[in-house]
């Protein structure tokens, strides 16, 4: 969109998932002028990798595309992608805000007509989709990618390949010579909403997550599902590609841990249940979902969902968590364990295993520049010794999306009060 | 009035308090979250040896099921693999909560007399600390004749190839069973122990009382 | 002098006619190659072990591996105490950590061991002979006196419970540990990573109390290194050693199977790798023979 | 009219050169579209391209521009011409993408594209670039209902924005619920121990903000406007009432705990011993005023032994209590239990539950309640028997697999009953709604009473409360857009909306003081709210030909119209979410807007070149939603899915305005079948208009009628429910649909 000059009186978001994209959104239907920064190269964040949400099985591209036009009809936000803050100097009403933006290689001029992917030969892993796929190093981010523009692999750049792209672009929207650039950008207020990532399941060890080729984790299972995703919206396991039909969800991998996660990541029991609906959905007459829980957490109106689940003769409920995870002759994943509910033991084979993954903050780890306080999960808790810097979304705790939005809101006008106090000042 | 009766008689129904104050590591019990990873972990579950595995034990501690718990032979079951104790959420050290409820029951005379873990466990304890180390032999001697000079004929018999073959292997030495190897300082090492015992029974009692 | 010096603390079983007799000879002989120096703890004790628990009571136990701390620290002052036998080692590791993490403890601990004349003032570093062998000399080191390589033959690594658990070697995973794999093929055998049974209780004390259910564990052990087509098993744990070997004659009673697998000490392998003969490596020592090791052995050395 | 200048620009690129005859088309938008400029481009999202078209505006006059290339979600930054008006032939995923690149297939491909610009152009001449409505309003104050926390937060927060607030409370005191506890669930590190509520400090807050003018005793009387100019009056104790001029309503009612009465079989009622939440909150403040001992309330002894009952009348199947989780009982629950141990250990407290409830850091309370010895058991209790003084909890012991099991001797039970929203009239069950062949929504859950009295008593003519959502709740239906709630302007928030934590209900109130003052700041603009948020069109009535029928009034799923005394629609701008249902249910056509209408459908339709019956090339009309069926259709083109060349296919803003003169003009003009793609509708639904498919769909199951009137088979007409991710489905509901057409044979109105 237009690019008007950041001030003090601007607002900074970090990070274009569906949090970054309210606060952005929220705060410029207000009228205030909004810089937006995102580190992929295009919006939408972690939602945008789910094939559908919980309760209501509607499909998150659905908000997306709104968000998008409602972002394509605002001209006060200016969105950078590729591009991460590296520095935040001053303090609240006054930031002076370091961002590091990395090559595209693709210009504006982009139709995404897509010449270039059909020229490239190189392929590369896919990151939408958690790299059980691979697309080519020139590429669409996703169908719903906005900016709508392709990215060329830095693994390419000079390489035959990279010429073969430039050479295949009519508009010269393929410039090779981009080179990482450092911009820097006022801003009277950030907000931090950088999400989430998956705990890395391979510490999980007795599950033997990448050890078992059809142990995979519960964000990989949403691609599996997702008409974009790497089998088309077919649930196929990976050690063969055969029908996975007989699935285990087990819950808490990695979440209500002390070995771990020591929080619990809330979503994972209402993720897990959402997945059984997949299992239904694509294999109504012999489709199978066994759930292994501590607790099931269907909290406030969720709880109509888990009934509806549990009504499923198509799912069983076993309250355990699962010991430990070994592999048969056939490459079917095998549980062991016990049912504490009247103490059951048992070693159930399935065709394949989704680890419902506990929620860390994408923060950890990432040292934000400046002072935040954060919690000892690692989530940016509300304190005013973090200034006019205020965390949204998950990077301030476990949310699902609704509350994930209500966040984002609340952290639009936290920033808000702080740049209009900046205007009243200047005024 | 006997052991038993006199602990049981000052926790009342309070059998967590009991173990907390009374067993190893008790005081972890009630930390437990029911998840029963520690019951899934463990090796000889699954050959259903046990009557209440850990995560089901420690319910019944909590509901106060004292006479089930400490006269069961489930604890006596563990293999001390302490796979239980790396898996547990809540970082319990089951192993060793395992072991002090099997030595608590054994302490009030309250385990199964017959089971063959509890009687090994305290031959060997005896065998170690009697000379400062252990006599495999006379351990093996002694846990064969458990069940009387017939009955230990019979047991040696069926370990008779095994035996052999470690003898050929000079892996086990007949005139341990005269002597063998031993510390210097047995005296110092006896009375070392009867201290620690006499510190601990104090500790415990001290909490009784208390 | 030699690079690396410990107070070693051989443990019951490593004792002359005792069931790893075999292991302590191979150890001995190891050593001399790696110029490592191992000088017995004075009139050490029993670790009481873990199925000492029925009458040992938490402080006697203690006290017991304390005394080895104790004597360690007043004839071989500042040596770490390095432990061939899992149980010692574990044993004395579990009295360090309480004993650093209790006040109440030591005191009594203390007090108990004046009994005999000793006390402590600093606690030493409890080690297995695998992390010595792995985090102070490194497989590099060790891969250097490799002078007779075990080529092609198949060895199953079985790491068993307690070297490996609730403490372990550094760096190494408690499902799925590497070390045995890496010392073997670092003797220039072939390892079998994928040997699912590796980290499987073989039933510890409860091979002479309750031989069914210990013999029913060792039975996938065993079975499950056939199946990968091992010729022998390897390990760091002499209970595990004597279990693992020692039964298999009954089991193929019970279960009407046939094996007949060695099952060696890392010891063993690496005195024959290194160029020692069979007697140096306690071949002698195996209950099922471990042949191929010792046409091996019996072969010349290529320098 | 003011006199316009359309031109018509085609772009080459993208092989929309090598593919069409651009040439043709140019002619085509000459010819046909009457056009007196139009061009073709190599290039046009290029900076040369734009250029040229911003020359034309400057320098030639054109106001009306008509763009034949991509798809209209595409190249948005080039083609944003925000002062003119602007039609997309989607010549690029509309046809080159969906088309395979073969020589039988170029005919028909051509003609498909030289439609798209034929209707093109007819839609840009229909429109008028929106001028932005007069109607407006320019009050700045919040009104915010109710002086709980989530009142007082979101009065404190908006007036920290500088935004002037009236709160109104119908106590004699500001806090709420949270006013009756003695401590909260901690919020930050360390989540170990119960912490002081704050409430003191906001209502501290609120007392000493001369921008919050405060009513206590008071209820709001009347509510009457548009978001920037509401006018409420609001009624006090006196029996006066204030009028106050409002911008944005912000509803914080919260909830009231659902009655333990209604639970005699857990001792609610039958003992003074066994309470609910609000009752133990209560003995604490009381102990804490004294020696802190928390006494059993039949004899004032102190409490030796209590036992929590979590769920109680909640996550109940059986329709007789609460179907769902409250969400806070959990955290609560354990919070009550501290406090008895932190006051003396030697109390024993069990907390029975089935499933234990503590997200987040909520697991670090829980293990902190462990450390202090709360015993947690997890078990169904199936009877709490009073004996005197004491109880006895009956309860299955889930882990035990123990059906009797039981504790005797209890002093004090505490039952985690839930909350119920103070959510004001049920207005779906009040009125069914009166289009006919509707049937109402099932009352919301049958178990939840709704509280009689009106909360805002709205002057709408949809009734004086916010629609509820289900279980008594006015939550938004929309996982992304929380705050959707359907009347503009104004907003829930907290408890009655969603059942939730202080944490959860402060952030709550935050976010939608943000709403509100958003709300009145766009009402001022004339711009529409959520989702079409910004657009400056605008429903306009030719009320000469209105007939009164109030279909309109019913059917706008906003309650944006209203009538006069004569019965007829009195628009409210600010209230509209322009999804355009007005115009799609009125019969006469007299509802419209500048930029979207009858007409600018209607001409597009009529535009099309409809081949004679003997050219076996029939026409199919696809209506489809702009949210998401246009998106799938557009994806399947990116994702090269073929269709069959024979659709015409025209963005709609819903399936709600989706007026039945479109069908028979179709049908008239001699289309052999119409598709309609919309949103899913019913208790799932959708559509980001709530209603608006639904009302959309209803209108069409009567379309039989009209097309027995034309005497057409009822296939020419399909509805069809289409999601954004059916890039696969849709060509093959296109392709399959136009097969069942070649069956039923071309329409007879060919050629006429």
């Amino acid at each position: 969109m237009t690019e008007h000059v950041a001030t003090n009186e601007t607002i900074l978001v970090v990070g274009g998932g569906i949090s970054g994209m309210t606060a952005a959104l929220e705060a410029a239907e207000t009228g205030k002028n909004v810089v937006l920064v995102e580190k992929n190269p295009a919006l939408g964040g972690r939602t945008s990798q789910l094939y559908r949400y919980f309760p209501k099985l509607c499909h998150p591209i659905c908000g997306l595309e709104i968000n998008q036009r409602r972002l394509k009809n605002n001209p006060r936000v200016r969105v950078l992608t590729l591009a991460e803050v590296s520095g935040i100097e001053g303090d609240a009403g006054n930031y002076t805000v370091t961002v590091k933006v990395r090559p595209r290689y693709v210009n504006e001029n982009c139709t995404a007509c897509g010449d270039c992917g059909r020229a490239v030969e190189t392929m590369v892993d896919d990151p939408f989709n958690y790299n059980l796929g691979q697309h080519k190093a020139a590429y669409l981010p996703n169908a719903m990618a906005y900016p709508q523009r392709y990215v060329l692999d830095p693994a390419i750049i000079g390489s035959a390949d990279a010429d073969r792209a430039k050479a295949a672009c009519k508009y010269g929207a393929i410039d090779l010579d981009m080179q990482e650039e450092t911009i820097q950008v006022k801003a009277g207020a950030v907000v931090w909403a950088t999400g989430w990532q998956p705990y890395d399941a391979a510490k999980i060890q007795p599950y033997g997550y990448g050890r078992f080729k059809n142990v995979i984790t519960s964000v990989e299972f949403e691609r599996l599902a997702d008409i974009h995703g790497p089998t088309g919206g077919k649930i196929l396991r990976p050690s063969d590609g055969k029908e996975a039909k007989n699935i285990a969800f087990i819950q808490c991998a990695g979440s209500r841990d002390e070995n771990h996660l020591r929080h619990c990541s809330r979503i994972c029991c209402m993720a897990s249940l959402k997945q059984t609906h997949y299992v239904r959905e694509k294999y109504p007459e012999d489709g199978k979902s066994t759930i292994y829980y501590i607790d099931i957490r269907a909290i406030d109106r969720f709880e109509d969902f888990y009934q509806k689940v549990q009504a499923d003769t198509s799912v069983s409920f076993i309250k355990s968590k699962v010991a430990k995870i070994t592999e048969d002759e056939h490459g079917n994943p095998v549980c062991h364990g016990v049912n504490t509910e009247g103490y059951k033991r048992y070693t159930t084979p399935h065709d394949l295993v989704v680890l419902a993954v506990g929620m860390e903050p994408s923060v950890k780890g990432v040292n934000i520049p400046g002072h935040i306080v954060a919690d000892s999960s690692g989530f940016i808790e509300a304190d005013p010794a973090n200034g006019a810097v205020f965390g949204a979304g998950c990077a301030s705790n476990a949310l699902d999306v609704n509350r994930a939005v209500q966040s984002a809101t609340a952290a639009a006008l936290r920033a808000i009060q702080v740049v209009n106090k900046v205007a009243k000042a200047e005024a | 009035m006997s052991a038993n009766t006199a602990v049981a008689a000052k926790y009342r129904n309070n059998f967590l308090k009991e173990i907390e104050e009374q067993v190893e590591m008790g005081d972890w019990v009630k930390m437990c979250m029911q998840c029963g990873v520690c019951s899934g972990s463990c090796p000889t579950n699954f050959q259903g040896a046990w009557e209440h595995p850990p995560q089901e034990l420690f319910m019944m501690i909590r509901a106060g099921k004292r006479e089930e718990v400490l006269t069961t032979s489930s604890m006596w079951n563990c293999t001390s693999c302490y796979n239980c104790i790396v898996r547990c959420p809540r970082k319990l050290p089951i192993t060793h909560i395992m072991h002090g409820i099997a030595e608590y029951a054994h302490r009030l005379g309250m385990a199964p007399k017959l089971q063959p873990t509890r009687f090994f466990s305290g031959l060997f304890w005896k065998n170690c600390t009697h000379t400062g180390r252990v006599n495999e032999l006379k351990l093996s001697m002694g846990l064969y004749f458990k069940d009387g000079f017939v009955q230990g004929i019979k047991n040696g018999m069926a370990m008779q190839a095994v035996a052999l073959g470690l003898v050929k292997a000079k892996r086990l030495n007949v005139m341990e069973l005269f002597g063998g190897h031993k510390c210097k300082d047995q005296k110092g090492i006896q009375a070392m122990l009867k201290k620690a015992y006499e510190i601990e029974r104090s500790r415990k009692t001290a909490r009784i009382a208390g | 002098m030699s690079k690396h010096e410990y107070a070693f603390y051989p443990g019951c079983s490593s004792q002359k006619g005792a069931s790893a007799s075999n292991y302590l000879t191979s150890v001995e002989a190891m050593c001399k190659t790696l110029d490592v120096k191992l000088t017995e703890i004075p009139d050490w004790n029993c670790c009481g072990a873990s199925i000492g628990y029925a009458e040992a009571g938490e402080l006697p136990r203690h006290v017991l591996n304390a005394r080895n701390f104790a004597l360690s620290e007043q004839n071989l002052p500042g040596q770490e105490i390095v432990a061939t036998c899992a149980a010692c080692w574990l044993g004395a590791r579990e009295t360090r950590e309480r004993l650093t993490h209790s006040d109440t403890l030591m005191a009594d601990t203390r007090e108990a061991l004046k009994e005999a004349g000793l006390t402590i003032n600093e606690m030493p570093e409890i080690r297995h002979m695998v992390e010595v062998l792995i985090e102070d000399l490194g497989f590099e080191e060790m891969a250097k006196h490799v002078v007779r390589p075990l080529e092609g033959v198949k060895i199953a690594g079985y790491v068993g419970c307690q070297t490996n658990r609730p403490f372990g070697v550094a760096g190494e995973s408690f499902e799925n540990p590497v070390y045995l794999d890496k010392m073997v093929e670092m003797v220039g055998a072939e390892p079998i990573p994928e040997y699912e049974q590796k980290v499987t209780c073989c039933g510890g004390a409860l091979a002479f109390s309750e031989p069914e259910k210990a013999q029913a564990q060792i039975k996938d052990i065993v079975e499950s290194a056939y199946d990968h087509g091992a010729e022998m098993i390897v390990t760091p744990c002499p209970l595990c050693q004597a279990n693992v070997e020692i039964y298999q004659g009954q089991i193929n009673k019970r279960y009407g199977t046939k094996f007949d697998i060695p099952v060696m000490y890392y010891s063993q392998l690496m005195v024959v790798a290194y160029g020692g003969d069979a007697k140096a490596a306690a071949l002698n020592g195996q209950v099922i023979k471990a042949r191929r090791l010792e046409e091996i052995a019996a072969k010349p050395v290529k320098r | 009219m003011a006199d316009i200048k359309v031109a018509a620009y085609i772009c080459k690129g993208c092989g929309l050169g090598e593919r069409l005859d651009t040439d043709a088309l140019v002619k085509i938008a000459q010819k046909d579209g009457k056009v007196p400029l139009a061009k073709s481009h190599d290039f046009l999202c290029n900076a040369d391209g734009v250029a040229m078209i911003r020359n034309d505006i400057a320098n030639e006059g054109v106001t009306h521009v008509m763009i034949g290339a991509c798809s209209r979600r595409a190249k948005t930054e080039a083609f944003f011409f925000p002062e003119n008006a602007v039609a997309r032939a989607n010549l690029r995923e509309g046809v080159i993408w969906i088309r395979p690149d073969t020589e039988e297939a170029r005919e028909t491909t051509q003609e498909m594209a030289e439609d798209y610009i034929r209707m093109g152009c007819a839609e840009v001449k229909a429109m008028t670039a929106p001028g932005g409505n007069a109607n407006t309003g320019s009050n700045k104050t919040l009104l915010v209902v109710g002086g709980g926390v989530t009142g007082m937060t979101t009065a404190i927060e908006a007036s920290k924005t500088g935004y002037p607030v009236v709160l109104v409370e119908k106590s004699g005191a500001l806090g709420g619920w949270a006013g009756k506890l003695y401590k909260r669930v901690p919020v930050h590190e360390p989540y170990k121990s119960p912490m002081d509520t704050g409430v003191a400090d906001l209502a501290s807050q609120v007392l000493g903000d001369s921008n919050i003018k405060l009513y206590l005793n008071a209820t709001v009387a009347r509510t009457d406007g548009a978001p920037g100019r509401f006018v409420v009056d609001i009624a006090t104790e006196s029996g006066a009432t204030h009028t106050e001029d409002i911008g944005a309503i912000v509803q914080a009612t919260g909830f009231t705990l659902y009655d333990m009465n209604k639970l005699p079989e857990l001792g609610g009622g039958k003992s003074p011993n066994v309470v609910d939440q609000a009752g133990l909150e209560a003995l604490a403040k009381t102990a804490a005023a004294g020696d802190g001992v928390i006494r059993r309330p039949s004899d004032n002894q102190p409490v030796k032994s209590v036992v929590f009952v979590q769920c109680a009348g909640q996550r109940d199947s059986s329709g007789q209590h609460l179907s769902y989780c409250s969400g806070f009982c959990c955290n609560a629950s354990i919070k009550q239990a501290m406090y008895f141990k932190d006051a003396n250990p030697a109390v024993d407290t069990t907390i029975i539950y089935t499933d234990l409830r503590t997200p987040g850091n909520g697991e670090d309370f829980y293990r902190s309640a462990q450390e202090k010895g709360v015993v947690f058991t997890k078990g169904k209790v199936a009877e709490v028997v009073p004996n005197g003084a004491t109880s006895t909890v009956k309860f299955h012991d889930l882990i035990l697999d123990d059906a009797d099991a039981a504790m005797a001797d209890v002093d004090l039970v505490v039952l985690a009953t839930g909350q119920v929203a103070n959510s004001g009239v049920n207005i779906e069950a009040l009125t069914k709604p009166q289009v006919e062949g509707q049937e109402g929504e099932p009352q919301a859950e049958g178990a939840v009473e709704v509280k009689p009295i009106s909360i805002l008593n709205l002057s709408y003519r949809q009734g004086p409360d916010v629609p509820q959502l289900k279980q008594g709740f006015t939550d938004s239906h929309f996982i992304c857009f929380p705050y959707e709630t359907r009347r503009t302007g104004i907003y829930t928030a907290g408890p009655v909306r969603r059942p939730m934590d202080i944490a959860q209900a402060r952030e709550d109130a935050t976010g939608a003081a943000l709403k509100a003052i958003q709300a009145l700041e766009n009402a001022e603009l004339g711009r529409a709210a959520h989702p079409r948020s910004g657009d400056l069109s605008f429903p306009k009535v030719r009320l000469e030909g209105c007939t009164q029928c109030k279909r309109c009034t019913v059917e706008c799923p906003f309650g944006a119209i209203d009538e006069d005394e004569k019965r007829f629609p009195v628009f409210n701008e600010s209230r509209c979410r322009r999804c355009g249902t007005c115009m799609g249910a009125c019969p006469v056509r007299v509802i419209s807007f500048e930029n979207y209408s009858v007409n600018t459908v209607g001409a597009q339709i009529k535009a099309v070149d409809i081949p004679d019956e003997f050219s076996e090339k029939p026409r199919i009309l696809i209506l489809a939603c702009e949210n998401d069926a246009y998106p799938a259709l557009d994806m399947a083109g990116m994702n090269r899915n073929e269709y069959s060349a024979f659709v015409r296919i025209i963005p709609i803003r819903c399936l709600g305005s989706v007026n039945t003169i479109w069908i028979t003009d179709a049908l008239n003009a001699g289309y052999d079948g119409v598709m309609l793609m919309g949103c899913k509708s019913g208790d799932e639904y959708q559509c980001h208009f709530v209603k608006g498919s639904e009302l959309g769909r209803v209108r069409m199951s009567k379309i039989d009628d009209t097309l027995k009137t034309l005497n057409l088979e009822s296939e020419r007409v399909r509805d069809l429910e289409v999601a954004i991710t059916d890039i696969q489905r849709v060509p093959e509901m296109i392709d399959k649909y136009a097969a069942e057409l070649v069956a039923v044979g071309p329409s007879p109105f060919k050629g006429f």
